[in-house]
């Protein structure tokens, strides 16, 4: 996530537009992912494909909180269990992509991805006043932290899998 | 060589092969069987009685009734599943099979044990020993119709059975000695109650020497009745109280001492007269070697040790070739296990020695012609035989 | 299955013919008579035994079943190794004499025949005398595991496996041998039965008397006794 | 070193094998069959052997063979010796002593019902001793299978199954074996 | 007579006032607390390993199936049922217990009318089953030995300088105490991937017949001279004897059995192979999975070409277990045998560059593909790309070639396996060869309780002067101006797992450390190299979440081409073993099909 998104993102004055923003970047995400995964090698296409697929996964949850009327009462109560940040940031990384990438490489952009959006949605949750906007903000960071934990439990098993 | 055929002037002389030529269809003999429908000590054996008026003219015994081919069930079982099946071999006093059996198996497999268990043993076996005499006692006054010497007796040996219990985990078949060593230590507290049980035991013992042995029916109905000649004692293989009784003093806890007697101060009692009283008071006297060595023990035995030497595991537990003799004196004699070994996990041959086998069959065929009917079974409880331990 | 040695199997008319005194024959009395006997024809009733019809009126059987539950007469016959835990009872430690219970030396007087254990072949024969002999209705107590299924010598080849086959039993009491107070428990517990007109172990010999025979006769190779002998 | 002298003293005599001394004052001593009776006597007469402690067999049935051990024990000085007197198993046959010990005839009749070995001359010899109607071999012979002959003859009670660990395991884990 | 002897037993009327003896209520009256009464066994904790049932002398137990209890490793589902009509209660089968689980209550009473009602599993219903009182053995069990027998070992200050093997082996004389404590109940066999039939063999060192051993070995696998070496002995945390005491030392009695056997004799005992079949296998990798089913081809007739890309057969089992631990000619024993039984093994052979995968699939009637997992994993933290950086699985290959490798004077491995402490204490070596001390720091994301590598390696580790830190996460290699690296920096692991035991890291900021070295070694995992099978092929197979996906059968989407080893499943010697065995049946049940449709 860019400082242009989130430039978009604090602009924003209700939480029904805070979810369509969000779901617009998943959106892309889910769009990268979809292209990325003709360009990888068959043995490591699940990844990608699987990558893809949550991306899509959270568009779904965004837009149908968007439409939901109870919406805040949802997110009072997912935020109530905040997740914590391991901060496994040996894999965190930001590597070049290039055209055909291994597993580890996707892997680690991935998290990247996930790391950065989860700082975002986090520091726009600290600079906006208590109230439902902010806990939107705290909703999102959540979902990212939650994502991004998935992620490293899928990167021990693939990379320190040999580890014997 | 000797003369052992008693004296059968009055009646049928026997054939070559032992067998008397009595007519029954006379009349004037009849044939009586006694047992092995008896509940007395005695137990499930019978002997078979041709009597004249009520004077016997032969007797014949009859084992077998308790056969449960032990020694060849052992030669089925492992070295270790033998040792729960050797106390069944005699059910009044069966520890000594365990002991026996042990020992005969730690002398091939060359295994040390602990000291304590030595100790530990002895205790087993003497209280045993108490037991197996307290059924003597009231076994002799209830075969003679002195029917309180049973009752109380019987209490005495429960009072006894309680220690059993609250130390081994068994009230008749222990199963506290196998190969070895012993199964645990004694239970807290356990010398007081052993000491109440013996002074409780003492007390009653008084109340028989007035009741049994200074009885004059008893007197009259043991003294000269039942008489072992001395000079039958070796051919006929009597030993323990019996010989003792006919002046013999021999007794394997002093003459081949094993397990710790050699550490323990006792006499043995002796009598002369060979006859069913002489018989009774050597084993009076024993009870009460029993009591005090069992007090000895108790004081002398170590407070603590391992109770088991390091054996190998059971489960494939092979013993190198070779054939040992175990022995030891049990309330009625010489108790021994023959043990022989192929190297296999299984042993080759074990052969009980029950002094039983030796004092109810061939002895008690001899003594038996000329007895009055009612003093046959005084006589077969004087010789204090075990039929389990004959035929096994 | 085993390999037999021919040479030792030996053939049971010939080896064991009936005893001599049991075999038909003439004899002289004493007062000069000659007579034939048939000792197991003449000593002994042919009769099979019959099934015990209950009382026509329940109460009156009601009332039988009490007093028969509360006169146990043991016969004082000790089979095996469990003989030695009755002694007790019959001493006043434990004292079965309070609960009705007693000991009488012969089979004709009692009515519970206890089979204290383990029965080698040569016993079960005198044992199936003793029981046949007992007056009716009597009863058949089992101690211990070599009563249920052969317990430590299920590979003897000289006890047999199930006491069931060849008695009707009544009751059963486990252990190696039961306590005292174990069989004080299981007195109690046929006292029940009886009360409740459960202990119908003689009627169910009766009933199956051909069966019983059959087993008893498949492990007794030396039958000499009549078939039914009280 | 008794023991030992007086195996010195009788080896030449009665033909006597090696010494096995188990212990000082239990030995263990072969000796042919013709020269038992000698050997017994002279134990017995002249060395203090009066007491026979057992008279027993071992069947080495690989071998051929049954071994008659007889257990003579000296009471004074507490020694006693194993004479072992091997017989051929067919058609076994020992000589009776039942003349030096009575006792010996009911050791004698049980080895003749339970090992079949014959005794020519023991009282009693050949009536039925602990066993009562038996048909089939001798029981102590080890031909004979006590558990075989168990199961055909007394019926268990059915309706006992058990489980191999090792092989139950196979069947949940991995039944096709790999 | 005289008068006092007719009177004297009339004094004993005094006991007519005397309390009576009779116990009131003697029905129920408490037996002594060690009273062997009725059977209880804690259902938890019994294993089912039929012990029990083993030592009962009068076939009293069975082992039966229990409703809710599963079969799994170490427990067989199996709970013992006893026969009151064959007890004699003389609770051997509590002494023998090896867990302890089986006990026995002091009630005593049980009376029914149906002789079949005297059997029962104790610690399901029956009513004393909670009863505290009554027999448990005095302290642990004594039937059967509770320590393993001490195996010599070459002591640190001696092995640290050269790369000889350090465990001695049994003598005889401890090979037999050893394998006596075994009790042979076999719950070992289901936990060992090969399945191997340990107990027989046990059995074996046992009764010294180390001919029908080596057999009863060879039966199930070909590698039991490196298995007895370097086998990860799942077999041991399934052993009934662990309980308590120590379970006993299956993988030193399988090397004992081999160690008795001479080589010769062994080639004798296997045999032959069968007749030529005329059919033809290639085998891409030459470690343990495609030995084992090269062998296993061989031994029933097949002719088997195995392809190996690097100069000498053995895989994994000689480029990544050091000669320490397992010598060189031990593994050359091992792949001898394999050799005698026909199979062709072409060294230097790379699939892909020198034979390609298309003529393989056109000359050979299958072919199994046996990589394994040889490249290493980076950590990819900031800074592993450049010189000083090392992946373990190329440094222990090159040091297994002799290649000269840079051995600096203090190095940091990255890595909480067994390949990270092969490679710390190889360099550990080294590093004394070169400068007579050992430098080697080794950090691991995970804490020590949570190390993938065998215990003794950690010890032994440690003991040889590698120091351990764990519970360390990697944040940089850092490296000076130069651009030389300088050492690794770590901050601390606070947890790793949750509390399913699944990843779940946290890290703690604050702690954090930087571990010198002019080296950093990473040896965090492997991954195979797919890179030979080309783009078509790769195209055409089917995958699963990074693997070459195969059936139970070790087919892989394309008929010809099987899977093992490694690259597919994972990850050690006696899997791929297993492995090997497996597909080889596969590949020779489909070659038998294929005859009978022609």
């Amino acid at each position: 996530m860019s400082e242009m998104n989130k430039a978009k993102l604090s602009g924003k004055t209700t939480i029904r537009e805070i979810f369509e923003t969000a779901t617009e970047f998943e959106k892309v995400a889910h769009r990268f992912y979809t292209a990325l995964i003709p360009n990888v090698s068959k043995d490591i296409r699940w990844l990608v494909e699987e990558l893809a697929e949550e991306e899509l996964e959270h568009v779904d949850l965004f837009t149908k909180l968007a439409k939901d009327p109870a919406v805040e009462a949802v997110m009072v109560a997912e935020i109530a269990r905040p997740v914590a940040d391991g901060k496994f940031s040996d894999c965190v990384q930001t590597p070049d992509l290039g055209p055909n990438p291994d597993d580890q490489a996707v892997l680690q952009y991935a998290l990247m991805r996930e790391s950065a959006a989860m700082d975002q949605y986090t520091e726009l949750a600290e600079s906006t006043p208590v109230g439902p906007l902010k806990d939107a903000f705290v909703f999102l960071a959540n979902e990212e932290t939650k994502h991004k934990a998935e992620l490293e439990k899928i990167y021990y098993e693939v990379v320190h899998s040999g580890g014997v | 060589m000797f003369n052992f055929k008693p004296d059968r002037t009055q009646y049928p002389a026997a054939d070559a092969d032992g067998k008397l030529e009595i007519d029954l269809e006379t009349g004037k003999y009849l044939k009586l069987w006694q047992g092995p429908n008896h509940p007395g000590i005695t137990g499930n054996m019978s002997v078979e009685l041709t009597v004249c008026g009520d004077e016997v003219v032969e007797g014949k015994t009859h084992v077998g009734y308790l056969h449960r081919g032990f020694e060849k069930l052992m030669e089925r079982r492992t070295f270790i599943q033998v040792f729960p099946i050797v106390c069944r071999v005699c059910v009044p006093e069966p520890d000594f099979n365990e002991y026996c059996y042990a020992a005969a198996v730690e002398d091939l497999a060359g295994i040390e044990v602990p000291e304590y268990a030595t100790w530990m043993r002895t205790l087993i076996l003497e209280m045993g020993r108490f037991n197996s005499y307290m059924m003597f006692l009231g076994g002799i006054g209830g075969a003679l119709g002195l029917g309180i010497t049973g009752q109380w007796m019987t209490y005495v040996r429960d009072l006894m059975l309680d220690r059993f219990e609250e130390l081994t985990g068994a009230r008749i078949y222990h199963m506290f000695i196998l190969p070895g060593g012993v199964r645990g230590h004694l239970p807290e507290g356990f010398e007081a109650r052993m000491e109440e049980v013996l002074s409780t035991a003492e007390r009653y013992l008084d109340d028989i020497d007035k009741v049994m042995f200074s009885n004059s029916v008893f007197k009259t109905r043991t003294k000269g009745v039942g008489v072992i000649d001395p000079k039958l004692f070796e051919p006929y293989g009597v030993t323990g109280p019996n010989a003792r009784a006919g002046g013999v003093a021999k007794d394997l806890r002093k003459d081949s001492p094993y397990l710790v007697y050699d550490q323990l101060d006792f006499e043995v009692a002796t009598a002369t007269d060979s006859d069913i009283f002489a018989r009774a008071t050597v084993r009076r006297g024993d009870v009460q070697t029993s009591i005090d060595l069992i007090r000895q023990i108790l004081r002398k035995m170590p407070k603590d040790g391992p109770a088991m030497a390091r054996i190998p595991n059971v489960l494939h537990w092979k013993i190198p070739r070779g054939e040992t003799y175990i022995k030891g004196e049990c309330s009625r004699g010489e108790y021994g296990y023959y043990l022989v070994t192929d190297g296999t996990g299984y042993p080759r041959r074990i052969n009980v020695r029950g002094p039983s086998y030796t004092h109810a069959m061939a002895l008690l065929e001899h003594l038996i012609p000329g007895t009055n009917i009612s003093d046959v079974a005084a006589l077969m409880v004087s010789l204090h035989t075990y039929p389990p331990e004959i035929e096994r | 299955m085993k390999d037999v040695d021919d040479k030792f199997l030996k053939n049971i008319e010939t080896e064991f013919p009936l005893r001599e005194e049991l075999r038909p024959r003439r004899v002289t009395t004493p007062d000069g008579q000659e007579i034939e006997i048939e000792p197991l024809k003449d000593y002994f009733c042919e009769a099979a035994p019959k099934v015990h019809p209950k009382a026509y009126i329940p109460i009156v059987e009601d009332f039988y079943n009490w007093a028969r539950a509360n006169s146990l007469w043991i016969l004082g016959f000790g089979t095996g190794c469990g003989a030695i835990e009755m002694r007790p009872l019959m001493t006043p430690r434990f004292d079965a004499y309070r609960y009705g219970i007693q000991w009488r030396p012969t089979p004709r007087q009692a009515n519970l025949l206890m089979i204290s254990g383990y029965l080698s072949v040569k016993t079960l024969k005198r044992a199936i005398r003793a029981y046949e002999q007992m007056q009716g209705p009597k009863y058949v107590v089992g101690l211990g595991s070599c009563t249920i299924n052969g317990g430590m010598y299920w590979d003897s080849y000289n006890t047999i496996k199930r006491l069931d086959q060849y008695l009707p039993v009544d009751l059963y009491i486990a252990g190696c041998m039961p306590r005292p107070e174990a069989l004080l428990a299981g007195f109690m517990e046929l006292k029940k039965l009886i009360k409740a007109g459960k202990g119908e172990g003689a009627n169910k010999y009766a009933e199956n008397f051909a069966t019983y025979k059959a087993n008893q006769k498949s492990v007794i190779k030396d039958w000499d006794m009549p078939d039914y002998n009280w | 070193m008794e023991m030992r002298h007086l195996h010195a003293l009788l080896k030449q005599r009665h033909s006597l094998g090696q010494l096995e001394p188990k212990g000082g004052k239990l030995a263990f001593v072969t000796v042919p069959r013709e020269n038992l009776r000698g050997l017994l006597t002279e134990l017995r007469d002249v060395h203090g052997f009066t007491h026979l402690v057992l008279l027993t067999a071992v069947d080495w049935m690989e071998d051929g063979l049954f071994q008659l051990t007889y257990m003579l024990n000296n009471r004074g000085r507490d020694m006693t010796l194993g004479i072992r007197v091997m017989l051929d198993r067919q058609e076994a046959q020992g000589d009776s002593i039942h003349d030096l010990w009575p006792t010996a005839a009911t050791y004698q009749r049980e080895l003749k019902e339970m090992f079949g070995i014959d005794f020519p001359g023991s009282p009693r010899i050949d009536e039925e001793f602990i066993l009562e109607g038996w048909t089939d071999l001798p029981p102590y012979r080890r031909d004979f299978d006590s558990l075989a002959y168990s199961q055909q003859t007394y019926a268990e009670r059915p309706g006992r199954v058990t489980h191999d660990p090792r092989e139950y395991m196979k069947s949940k884990l991995y039944p096709d074996g790999v | 007579m005289g008068l006092r002897e007719v009177l004297t037993p009339f004094t004993v009327w005094k006991h007519v006032f005397d309390e009576p003896v009779t116990i009131k209520n003697p029905i129920g009256r408490p037996a002594a607390d060690r009273y062997r009464g009725f059977h209880q066994n804690d259902m938890a904790s019994c294993i089912g390993c039929g012990t029990c049932e083993a030592i009962c002398q009068n076939a009293a137990i069975d082992m039966v199936p229990v409703d809710g209890i599963e079969t799994r490793t170490g427990d067989s589902g199996l709970r013992p049922q006893i026969d009151y009509g064959r007890c004699c209660w003389c609770a051997l089968c509590v002494d023998v217990c090896m867990t302890g689980s089986l006990t026995m209550s002091n009630e005593y009473t049980w009376v029914d009318t149906d002789p079949d009602a005297f059997r029962f599993v104790p610690g399901l219903e029956e009513p004393w089953k909670d009863d505290e009182e009554g027999y448990e053995r005095e302290g642990k069990r004594v039937l059967s030995g509770i320590e393993r027998i001490h195996m010599e070992e070459m002591p640190p200050e001696t092995r640290i300088s050269n790369f000889e093997e350090i465990v001695d082996g049994y003598s005889r004389a401890e090979a037999i105490l050893e394998a006596d404590r075994c009790v042979e109940c076999g719950l070992c066999v289901a936990t060992c991937p090969a399945h191997m039939s340990i107990p027989d063999y046990i059995a074996a060192v046992r009764d010294q017949d180390y001919d029908r051993g080596l057999e009863i070995l060879y039966e199930t696998n070909p590698f039991s001279e490196v298995c007895g070496r370097v086998c990860t002995h799942k077999c041991e945390t399934s052993c009934a004897a662990l309980h308590e005491g120590d379970p006993i030392a299956i993988r030193w009695l399988k090397r004992h059995i081999v160690d008795e056997v001479p080589f010769d004799r062994r080639l004798e005992l296997i045999g032959k192979p069968a007749a030529p079949t005329g059919r033809k296998v290639a085998i891409i990798g030459a470690g343990p999975a495609g030995l084992t089913a090269a062998f296993d081809l061989a031994r029933a007739g097949h002719g088997v070409v195995v392809f190996e890309a690097l100069s000498h057969a053995g895989g994994m089992m000689r480029y990544g277990i050091p000669e320490y631990r397992l010598p060189y000619e031990a593994l050359d024993r091992d792949i001898g045998v394999i050799e005698a039984m026909g199979v062709e093994i072409r060294t230097n052979c790379r699939v892909g560059r020198d034979v390609t995968m298309d003529a393989l699939r056109r000359d050979y009637d299958s072919v199994i593909l046996a990589i394994g997992l040889n490249m290493g994993r980076s950590t990819r933290v900031p800074g592993t790309e450049g010189p000083g950086v090392e992946k373990a699985v190329d440094l222990l290959r090159r040091i297994t070639d002799g290649e000269e490798v840079p051995v600096p004077e203090r190095l940091v491995v990255i890595g909480g396996g067994n390949v990270a402490m092969d490679i710390a204490r190889s360099m550990a070596r080294l590093q004394m060869q070169k400068y007579g001390r050992v430098g080697v720091t080794l950090t691991a994301l995970e804490d020590i309780d949570h190390f993938l590598a065998d215990r003794e390696e950690i010890v032994e580790s440690r003991e040889e002067g590698v120091q351990i830190f764990d519970a360390r996460g990697p944040q940089e290699v850092v490296r000076d101006e130069s651009g030389a690296v300088t050492g690794l920096r770590t901050w601390r692991v606070k947890s790793i797992f949750d509390a399913d035991g699944r990843f779940a890291p946290a890290y703690d900021e604050g702690d954090e450390q930087i571990h010198e070295g002019t080296m950093v070694i990473e040896a965090i995992g492997q991954m195979a190299d797919t890179s030979l099978l080309e783009e078509a092929l790769t195209e055409a197979l089917e995958w699963n979440r990074g693997r070459i996906r195969i059936d139970g059968a070790f087919r892989t989407s394309e008929p010809w081409l099987f899977a093992a080893g490694d690259a597919v499943k994972g990850p050690d010697v006696i899997n791929a073993v297993a492995d090997g065995h497996r597909v080889a049946r596969t590949v020779m049940d489909e070659l038998a099909a294929r005859e009978v449709m022609q």
